[in-house]
């Protein structure tokens, strides 16, 4: 459809109800999401986002070098008291980002590892995740 | 059973050709797995630690033949610009590494350097400057006949006399 | 190889655009057909507190059911199809079990049986199926459909003899069940299955308030965004995401930890409310639901959009319709509907891997 | 699909260590772990142990998480073999491990790769990936072991650990799978306490650095680890008419040095 005739046809009556229009993108999300927690044995470390984000991109340099660190890398969100956060990784990076939070196993001296509680293509679909409906 | 390889035909550029008789194929194997380990960690380096080998070096020429396994020649390719220097027993020499050509067989890796080496040659013979000289290059231009594609190692000989 | 390292799921998402007043709009099917939902929520921007009308609404979502080690053959029952299945929509689905690794059984309001189950229960039960879409060659999944309005499931017939013994000898499967029903006239679940283990649910319902938030500015008739205009489709779902989550949007790009931000243009809006209901949500109350947010605009309001989010649940057999659903990496299956003033309206569904492209 | 297994969490005396591990692992996702029972020949007659009782470790097994079943375990045992004797344990009629409900061999050279590969009767060989590979894997005894249905084995807590043993690991799973092309592979952790195991779809992508394919990785911790213990038990079943039979057994003992006698000349 050519979308210039389409608002032309649309412009002059201005309150008029929208034409119907449909569109199917494939493969649209340019980025992934993923819910993740860092867990400690026992008493762990204390850490600031700065830190946690220090801590992500270590893990993505040593598995992936260079490359993986430079990978576009966003720490949307981070809870300091339950260690839970919200990355945002170029779908492209997604595998590598997953296998080097996966192979992470030591922040400092402590022995830690990071359990992936969700990922997704659409940030929306961390908000409700139905595996964590919980009736008990 | 044959694993399938990828070949790269390269250009070791050195900032100062006195190095060149420190430099040997560990030296560069050593740095060139570096470069991977740097460039893609240890992921990269543990996908070209079976594989990759060089296949041939001239110092003198700066020729260099790396063999690396198929699916992750990518790898080995895109770690090659970030060798700034090899380090060579606590020694830095500073070079660059430049990839002439990728291919399947030494064989067509081989056809090109040929190729190649005739053009570096034409390009010489414009810039001489007296006839002896001329000479010399015409003589090698028809060394580089298809006959001589069986010894490559006479080929690039040739092409250090002229240097 | 390399190129499977860089590769990511499969995912589609659809973006539509019409307007309620439309006669052949499709909202209410496809509300309507999206029969499993874990979770609703709404966003109002510029609101404060949620109008009476839509609090009486979510109030009245009545009741859902945790029915522990419901057998199979309950559901083949004469007394059971006649009482629910042929009286109204009767939303059934497993709990606690994930599709791809268990069984898992969905009844339809239309009357349809759907089993997900392993081959090694299809072998045992003897039910004819189809091998799953998305197990490749050698089939390690199994989806049988049974009507249970049909005819044939008379008792006494060959057929309900078949599924009867599948269900009760060959192989007893039990799950645990979710149930809705939305009748409330009718006789009561729990009085029906008082035999087994039982559990009224109430739905949790939160609310949150979010302070100056950068809001995309949208164009009903434009789906595509226009740079400097309106935001596109997309990028509104994304901020969606943002807001559910309660990501900070307010970044530069040289922020060394998120350089996430609203989609351009964007006002500032004072608050925003976010009301998220919780549990097995049938789709009548969603449609409810969307009946009432129409009617906001009733009123002059300082928002030009409100949106209601919908997420279907990851192990259910469907998404739309009959269309099969299945988890790989997330097991999505979400829509949300874009309000406008207008009574125009956007409609944007999203799947994940295992799954079809949505109606 | 099935449900996700963890074919090896590391037996150890302390109990309380071993209940946290299986706890994990049922937080993790896992419906079935096996517990394993490393087993290494220090002198020629040493007599495989009886696989710790699954049943007194806990009083209420832990349920799944998201599910509302317990956690199944079985038990393993793996043979690290560094001497063709060591792997008479499994072909005599030893009733030791007829106990285990997965019987796995750790091949230290080739020749007994290529017996594990091919006549020995286990469930799992275990692929070094602590060190750099001793030997090239070949094509014809991987085949075999193929065909009979037995698995490949990689465990990835190594990987965690230490930068050198995450190479060693990535390499050697990846010449494995030049070879195999990604059939009868499993993954799974060898982890020695409960912050080493990771979840089975962490797990799944990591199969995609090890050269799988999207679905097979996601096989490699459910599918083919089904097929690993449903091997297991027709290990089990075989031998016990093999056990009833007893002329026949008489028959092999005898012929033994024969054997033996002819390798010599």
């Amino acid at each position: 459809m050519d979308p210039m005739h389409g608002r032309m046809r649309e412009q002059p009556k201005l309150a008029g109800p929208t034409s119907y229009e449909r569109i199917v993108l494939k493969n649209p999300s340019e980025h992934h999401y993923m819910k993740v927690q860092l867990e400690f044995n026992g008493e762990g470390a204390q850490l600031s986002a700065t830190q946690f984000k220090l801590l992500v991109v270590s893990a993505l340099k040593n598995l992936h070098g260079e490359v993986g660190s430079s990978l576009p890398l966003d720490l949307l969100s981070f809870d300091e008291k339950t260690l839970c956060a919200v990355l945002r990784v170029c779908s492209r990076g997604l595998v590598k980002l997953w296998s080097s939070l996966t192979l992470l196993g030591h922040y400092k001296n402590h022995e830690c590892s990071i359990r992936v509680i969700q990922t997704s293509p659409f940030l929306l679909a961390l908000a409700g995740n139905s595996r964590e409906l919980d009736l008990e | 059973m044959r694993f399938k390889s990828r070949y790269l035909l390269c250009e070791l550029v050195l900032e100062d050709p006195r190095w060149r008789q420190n430099i040997s194929q560990g030296t560069v194997v050593y740095n060139v797995r570096e470069a991977i380990a740097r460039t893609h960690g240890d992921f990269g380096a543990a996908a070209c630690a079976v594989s990759l080998s060089v296949k041939y070096l001239n110092v003198y020429t700066g020729v260099l033949l790396l063999r690396c396994r198929k699916d992750f020649y990518q790898l080995l390719w895109s770690s090659l610009p970030f060798i700034t220097s090899l380090d060579n027993r606590g020694q830095r020499i500073p070079c660059f590494i430049n990839t002439l050509h990728v291919g399947g067989t030494i064989r067509t890796c081989q056809k090109f350097l040929i190729q190649y080496n005739k053009n570096q040659l034409l390009q010489l013979m414009k810039n001489c400057t007296n006839a002896a000289e001329k000479e010399a290059i015409r003589q090698s231009l028809q060394s580089c006949s298809l006959k001589s594609l069986e010894e490559p190692e006479f080929v690039l000989s040739k092409n250090e006399e002229n240097e | 190889m390399l190129r499977g390292l860089e590769a990511c799921p499969r995912h589609l998402l659809v973006c539509e655009k019409s307007s309620f007043l439309h006669e052949k709009s499709r909202h209410s099917a496809l509300v309507q057909s999206h029969y499993y939902n874990c979770s609703v929520s709404l966003l109002l921007p510029e609101c404060a507190s949620l109008p009476e009308h839509i609090k009486r609404t979510v109030d009245n979502f009545g009741r859902y059911y945790l029915v522990r080690n419901l057998p199979l053959h309950e559901f083949v029952k004469e007394d059971f199809i006649n009482t629910f299945v042929k009286k109204g929509a009767f939303y059934a689905l497993t709990y606690r079990t994930r599709i791809d690794q268990d069984n898992s059984a969905a009844l339809l309001p239309t009357g349809k049986l759907i089993l997900s189950v392993d081959k090694d229960t299809y072998e045992e039960l003897g039910l004819q199926g189809k091998p799953s879409l998305y197990s490749g060659k050698n089939p390690l999944r199994y989806i049988i459909k049974i009507d249970l309005t049909e005819e044939g499931l008379a008792p006494g017939g060959k057929k309900f003899q078949r599924l009867n013994w599948a269900f009760t000898e060959k192989k007893p499967l039990k799950c645990d069940f979710l149930l809705a029903w939305d009748n409330t006239g009718a006789p009561s679940i729990l009085s029906y299955f008082c035999k087994y283990t039982v559990k009224e649910c109430n739905f949790k319902i939160t609310s949150r308030i979010s302070r100056d938030l950068p809001c995309p500015v949208l164009k009903s008739g434009d789906l595509h965004g226009k740079p400097e205009e309106s935001c596109s489709s997309e990028e509104l779902f994304d901020w969606l995401g943002a807001v559910s989550n309660s990501i900070d949007c307010d970044n530069d790009s040289s922020n060394f930890i998120s350089a996430f931000c609203c989609p351009h243009p964007n006002t500032m809006v004072e608050r925003a409310h976010l009301c998220t209901i919780n549990g097995f949500v049938t789709p009548e109350n969603i449609q409810r639901l969307l009946d009432q947010l129409r009617e906001y605009f009733a009123e002059p309001k300082l928002t030009q959009w409100v949106s209601l989010i919908v997420h279907g649940f990851a192990d259910s057999p469907v998404s739309w319709k009959e269309c099969e659903h299945g988890f790989f990496k997330g097991g999505e299956n979400l829509y949300s509907v874009v309000v406008f003033n207008n009574q125009d309206y956007w409609l944007q569904m999203a799947v994940g891997t295992h799954d079809g492209c949505p109606p | 699909m099935a449900v996700f297994v963890d074919l090896n969490i590391t037996n150890c005396k302390d109990v309380k260590k071993l209940q946290n591990m299986i706890e994990m692992a049922a937080h993790l996702g896992y419906s079935t772990v096996a517990i394993n029972h490393v087993f290494e020949f220090e002198s020629k007659k040493m007599e495989i142990g009886k696989p710790i009782s699954t049943k007194e470790l806990f009083s209420t097994l832990p349920t799944v998480q998201g599910k509302s079943i317990p956690i199944k375990i079985l038990t393993r045992l793996t043979i690290i073999a560094s001497d063709p004797s060591h792997c008479n344990v499994l072909r005599s009629t030893s009733p030791s491990t007829r106990l285990y409900d997965i019987v796995a061999v750790f091949p230290k050279t080739e020749k007994l790769f290529h017996a594990a590969c091919t006549s020995i009767d286990v469930d799992l060989i275990c692929i070094n990936v602590t060190e750099k590979a001793p030997f090239f894997f070949r094509r014809p005894p991987i085949n075999a072991a193929i065909q009979r249905g037995i698995f490949f084995e990689l465990v990835y807590t190594p990987a965690i650990k230490d930068s050198t043993l995450r190479r060693y690991t990535i390499s050697n799973a990846l010449s494995l799978m030049q070879v195999c092309k990604g059939k009868n592979i499993i993954i799974s952790s060898g982890a020695e306490r409960a912050l080493e195991m990771r979840g089975p779809y962490d797990i799944a992508t990591l199969g995609l650095l090890f050269g799988l394919t999207e679905g097979v990785a996601k096989a490699a911790v459910s599918t083919n680890c089904r097929s690993a213990v449903l091997h297991g038990e027709t290990r089990k079943t075989a031998f016990g008419v093999v056990y009833t039979v007893k002329k026949t057994c008489l028959e092999e003992e005898e012929a033994e040095p024969v054997c033996k006698k002819a390798k010599k000349s």
